[in-house]
């Protein structure tokens, strides 16, 4: 199983959820982060000081999936979080060795 | 000067004339001497009542303007200030400012305020009533201090210079003017652009120089702006602010009760509004030509500024003098927000351009409106006052300073004064980190 | 009509049977022409106070209620329109308003108010209060603009906008009306309920309609609402909109200072009081019936639904006919929040149906309680300013879409109109993003 | 006593004696029975108005208090109450306070205030005027109610409680005093402190008795504290309780018009502000000896404590008398805090010591300062209202949770009621979880 | 070792952080999430219209634990934070090759 | 490649993010969450109750890497992250199987 982290912007948000459940994802995990990364930020000006905004607000979404489906799960994020613009976000893909549901204590792939 | 002799002058002759019957009917209409002090003193507890409400915009204002890692300290501070200056108006400041006697410089001290009104009836307005309209007064002078050294300034040392602002500092200049001292018949300054506002400021001034700025506020030669918490937060206190000073500046007419000073109290709400109105234009526009885009908290500061330039004589200018000289303070305010900054005079909402600067402002152009008075007398009574108020509050802040300190550790400054002081969290639900 | 040819029936009538002498003793006992000259300035004054205070009550409102990366702007609109109003009604609204001449349809341009007091005395009050109470009025109509097209719209075309609303727009139907023009025989408005909020109704409908709704708002057939960011702060909002209308109301009724005159104004009170508590009940019941769940936002409405209808004639109806008015205002605004979005008409506030449809409904049931007054004669004003308002603030809509543009483009409404415009957020340590 | 009957005795006696024309110039000066009638309706108007935004004031200190996840439910209950005490005020609640005749035990019921103006000349004020004043008042005590129960209470048990405690069970107690029944010649209560604030207090201890605590507040015999939500909130709403007060204690005057009445009303001013600065100081000293950090909280509730201990008598205490009186109200509430958590009596926001244990306190000291009044008459009063409105408070609660139940479900607590019960958030962007 | 994920019940957080210290985890980071699962979120009434609320919120925990108390660490997490109902939450179990504590640079199991 | 999950206080973040472009990282994500670790919180007075504080804010970094440079970021964090005082943090090193740019598609280091 692997485990997909995506940052991406905040308003694209409703459009992956889409595609992912359209794909058969059945679960995700979404928070609020802020990127750092080549879209870098701009400067403002607040109270007659110019200074830099270094961070850009992102969502990050998790996602559990089996090992069969990662691929397409990255393409329909890619596809569905593009902007084509600079920070249109980046996705992460880590070995998933367990997965446990709480309420049932069911594991591996049939826990997703 | 304000308050007691004036109202001597204009109520009382009212009731002389009233007594005589008919004969009152020839000349313009009189209240009775009854009607006439009610009225008077309903001014003062009306417009005393919004200026207390002030205490709510300063604190609103300010809790807006820090970080949220300092704003329930800030919003202590705001409600024990005025606590503390009602007490010491009452312990010592007060009687400072009316015991003084005319042409003198300093009342001999008298403690507890006697709430003596048995010279009421020939002042025109109950004693009670006057007192609690200065009180509020002072308190406003306090606020405007908090608001400078927020987010670093420790709890105790500021309380403790609050009273011998309000209890000493404030009382003795003020008495100067209003209580008839030494300056009043040279110095007009109708509702306090200098008395309270300039007084307020400088005494800010100096405990931000002593103070120091906030930590990563000035890092490497630039300025890192530290943005407030909650704007609209902000906003709602300079409406209030706004709000309050129509008893500000009406209630120091310091009379209703005859038609010609209902008709004074009337210019002076228009005045006041429309200067805070230019002020906050002239802001709108300066910081959009300036900055290109506009900057709502300068905006604020420039409604402020704008009140501010007025309340040394909002009742004699023309109503396009009045947008004129309020708009100048929106200017003022835009331009010395940053200037201030070059100086690394970390003043954290802004109060020292629109309390201070427009201070003057407002009190130089007196002259303009206004031909009993002069720019050389104005100057004088700026002068005389700002380096007294700077110079004795510096001293107390040299004094708090090297015995209980001023400042919050390094620590406690990182952490947040709510947590390092209070203990709690402003917005414990909210607040990242 | 209202002001200046009303009073001259009462206060002066009751200054000559004063100037009479003891025989004012014989009838109900009057005041001296001086006391109700005061009294009615005094009205003047504490009214505006509280209606100038209702511009922080739409400030609050507004930023509760729309999402946290617009909320710094719309209190930058809200402290910018109330200035812009100040201005505009000192450059031509005031003397658009009263210099139009009995019957007339549009006064001859005149710029600057002149701020003569010569007809003071004979008006019974102070020239200068009236129009500061004028000035808040218009500055009432507005705000409500502001909350309808939030989230959206651009700032300074929204200002031109505002400038023309309050300069030109508003005086002219206010001419016909309270200035004693065409309609003033015809057709009755207490307070406002067409001439102000409808207006501000009629101006920000055609806004609406020129601007379209915000990006999400309708998706597919369906409507996706767009949760306020601070509930709390939209329901300071609504009570201080409550407490401004013991003003709005009750000085308009333009004269304090006889005994008849003070018990209008007690009953105005108590109407005014208790049709935003039929409203806040009507809201409460209904949408607990409706939706299964009390829908806060809408009760908040239903305060100022219920509000807004007793203003056309807060002083006639007895207090279950209020009570009644106002609960049919907050049926109107629970019932109007959903027929609207089904039209596509995106208010963010619900402005609409509080204020135009209320305003509408409040004008046409004041036959009811007051006989000389005709179901005809009232939809002959309705009509008219309707038509006249909404007429002319679409064509100034569109002016401004096809030259300035109105619309902020939907990278600015995704980032939010505080970065994009001002450059600031709201609450920077909160907002995710 | 209070209203009707104080007033024969003042302004009319002023009255007849003006009417006897020159002789009345003889003595202190009066004004004409006309002035006397407007100031007098005037002061209840202008009281009224802030005494009515004191109910923002009690929702903004109880939104800032919650969890933000039932910050929307506090604010609608605190709009509905107001707006349900006002039906009810109006349906029974008037007439069962001065329907109740000299020395009664309870009025006849009668439905629908009947608004009767007939007697105003004779009474000195607009009957509207005096209704509107009273109707606040009743407002107040049920906005006491809504601040210990949050969190947990259902909507509407809660506000059908609060239909029975404006329509019946204040009334009958007021009566007993301000009606001039039974109680009224042994006790006084000036403008409250038992009448409407431990009356407040005594129907939300029953109810919070009743209820239960909060989930998770007592763990294991531990106090868990649930920290509000925003600081900043509850202390604007301090600032807008404080400056209701000066309308809630001057307009207990319940007269204006003459010179000793508004000197009275000064003084009154004074003092209530003073007991304030007292409470805040004392709370500050005290948590700060305790706890070694100042509570914000505590002081917050300290200017309340230090309000209501002063409402029994706000015009005989000479001023330090004031500071020490609302001093000891400050102590009060910083001891009896945790003291209440001790016996798991879930007060959310301070709402039992700040007004009922303060409104005991100042009740019991009122014959310190004012001769005519006798320790044991004031017990009397005490413990008969106590024992009546908490008796029927209880029983009424318990009917209501063996009825509709008043409790939130455990998982309704837990989601927080603004989701439970509103189906909304109270900041929906902001709130984690 | 192991770093472990968790996405749970936000109120059950105090119970899980006893359940844990008790079996020896010495650190933990919390954060709040969004949770798109099985639970499917519940329609709500706002101003007049219906929508679709698709989240719950949740609390994510995760904590690194050497490999041999994995289970341990699972087992604790599922008894304490299970409620019976839909929406319990899931825990993912990922390699975790270094630690490093930061304050004295020691690394591996010691600087859990 | 590398995942990079270094849970540090607040205020470093400056410091670090500095130190971490210095040495070549062009991106990195970071969010708010609360810590539990030997730093243990402390008690507090709340109106008049004693209570403990259990969490720690904290902010939490990611960063993805390739292989060869992962020494260095942690040690980068290392440095510029500590106070030398307890609570000064964690650094948690996982593998990293792939990372995709959603914008261009790219994918491996190419994609960092
Ligand atoms: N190496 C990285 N490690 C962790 N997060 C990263 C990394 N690079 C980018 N990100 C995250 O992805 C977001 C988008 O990256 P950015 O470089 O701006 O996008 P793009 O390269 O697609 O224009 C960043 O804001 C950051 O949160
Ligand atoms: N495949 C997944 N990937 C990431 N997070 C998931 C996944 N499935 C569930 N979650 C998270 O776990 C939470 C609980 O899942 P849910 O399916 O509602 O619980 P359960 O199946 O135990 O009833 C979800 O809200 C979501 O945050
Ligand atoms: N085993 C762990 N798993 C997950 N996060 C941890 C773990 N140990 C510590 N942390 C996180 O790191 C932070 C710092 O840890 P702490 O033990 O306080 O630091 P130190 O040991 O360096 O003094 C904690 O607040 C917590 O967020």
């Amino acid at each position: 199983m692997k485990y997909i982290i995506a940052v991406v912007k905040p308003h694209r948000l409703e459009d992956i959820r889409n595609a992912l459940t359209t794909i058969g994802v059945e679960g995700m995990t979404v928070s609020d982060v802020k990127g750092f990364g080549r879209q870098k930020g701009h400067s403002e000006v607040y109270r007659g000081a110019e200074y830099q905004v270094d961070f850009v607000p992102k969502t990050k979404i998790e996602i559990a999936i089996t090992a069969d489906k990662a691929a397409k799960v990255v393409e329909a994020i890619c596809k569905s979080a593009t902007t084509d613009r600079i920070g249109d976000g980046k996705i992460f893909v880590l070995d998933l060795q367990e997965v446990v549901r709480v309420r049932t204590g069911e594991s591996g792939a049939a826990a997703l | 000067m304000r308050a007691k002799y004036k109202l001597i002058a204009s109520p009382i002759a009212a009731g002389l004339v009233c007594a005589s019957g008919a004969a009152a009917q020839e000349a313009a209409p009189v209240a009775s001497d009854a009607s006439v002090f009610v009225f008077n003193t309903l001014l003062f507890l009306m417009s005393g009542m919004v200026v207390m409400f002030m205490a709510a915009g300063f604190c609103m204002l300010e809790a807006g303007l820090v970080r949220a890692k300092n704003a329930a300290t800030i919003c202590l501070k705001n409600i024990a200030l005025y606590s503390v200056a009602g007490l010491m108006v009452y312990l010592t400041g007060y009687d400072l400012i009316y015991g003084i006697g005319e042409g003198g410089i300093i009342a001999p001290l008298n403690i507890f305020w006697g709430g003596d009104e048995s010279g009421a009836l020939a002042d025109g307005y109950s004693a009670h009533s006057d007192w609690f309209f200065q009180m509020v007064f002072v308190a406003t002078a306090a606020s405007i201090v908090s608001g400078t050294l927020a987010e670093r300034i420790k709890l105790f040392p500021f309380l403790i210079f609050v009273a011998l602002l309000t209890g000493i500092i404030y009382p003795i200049q003020a008495g100067w003017v209003w209580g008839g001292g030494w300056l009043d018949a040279r110095f007009d300054d109708f509702a306090g652009s200098t008395l309270v506002h300039s007084t307020g400021g400088w005494a800010a001034l100096a405990g931000a120089i002593v103070l120091g700025p906030r930590k990563g506020k000035y890092v490497g030669g630039k300025v890192a702006p530290i943005p407030g918490s909650s704007l609209p937060m902000a906003a709602l206190g300079t409406f209030i602010l706004w709000l309050g000073w129509f008893g500000f500046n009406g209630g120091s007419q310091l009379a209703l009760g005859t038609i010609s000073d209902a008709t004074d109290v009337s210019k002076i709400f228009v005045n006041t509004n429309m200067a805070a109105c230019g002020g906050v234009v002239a802001a709108l526009l300066l910081t959009q030509a300036l900055y290109k885009k506009v900057d709502l908290t300068i905006v604020l500061n420039g409604a402020i500024g704008g009140l501010v330039s007025i309340t040394a004589e909002p009742l004699q200018p023309a109503v396009w003098q009045a947008i004129l000289i309020g708009g100048v303070g929106g200017v003022i305010v835009s331009l010395a927000v940053p200037v201030l900054d070059r100086f690394r005079i970390d003043d954290v909402v802004g109060a020292i351009p629109a309390h201070l600067l427009c201070g003057i402002w407002g009190t130089l152009v007196v002259p303009l409106s206004n031909s009993g008075v002069t720019f050389f007398g104005q100057l004088t009574g700026i002068v005389t006052i700002g380096a007294f108020v700077f110079a004795v509050s510096f001293l107390c802040w040299l004094g708090l300073k090297y015995t209980l300190g001023v400042r919050a550790s390094e620590e406690h400054e990182h952490l947040g004064l709510d947590k390092a002081e209070l203990g709690l969290e402003a917005y414990p639900e909210f607040t990242p980190g």
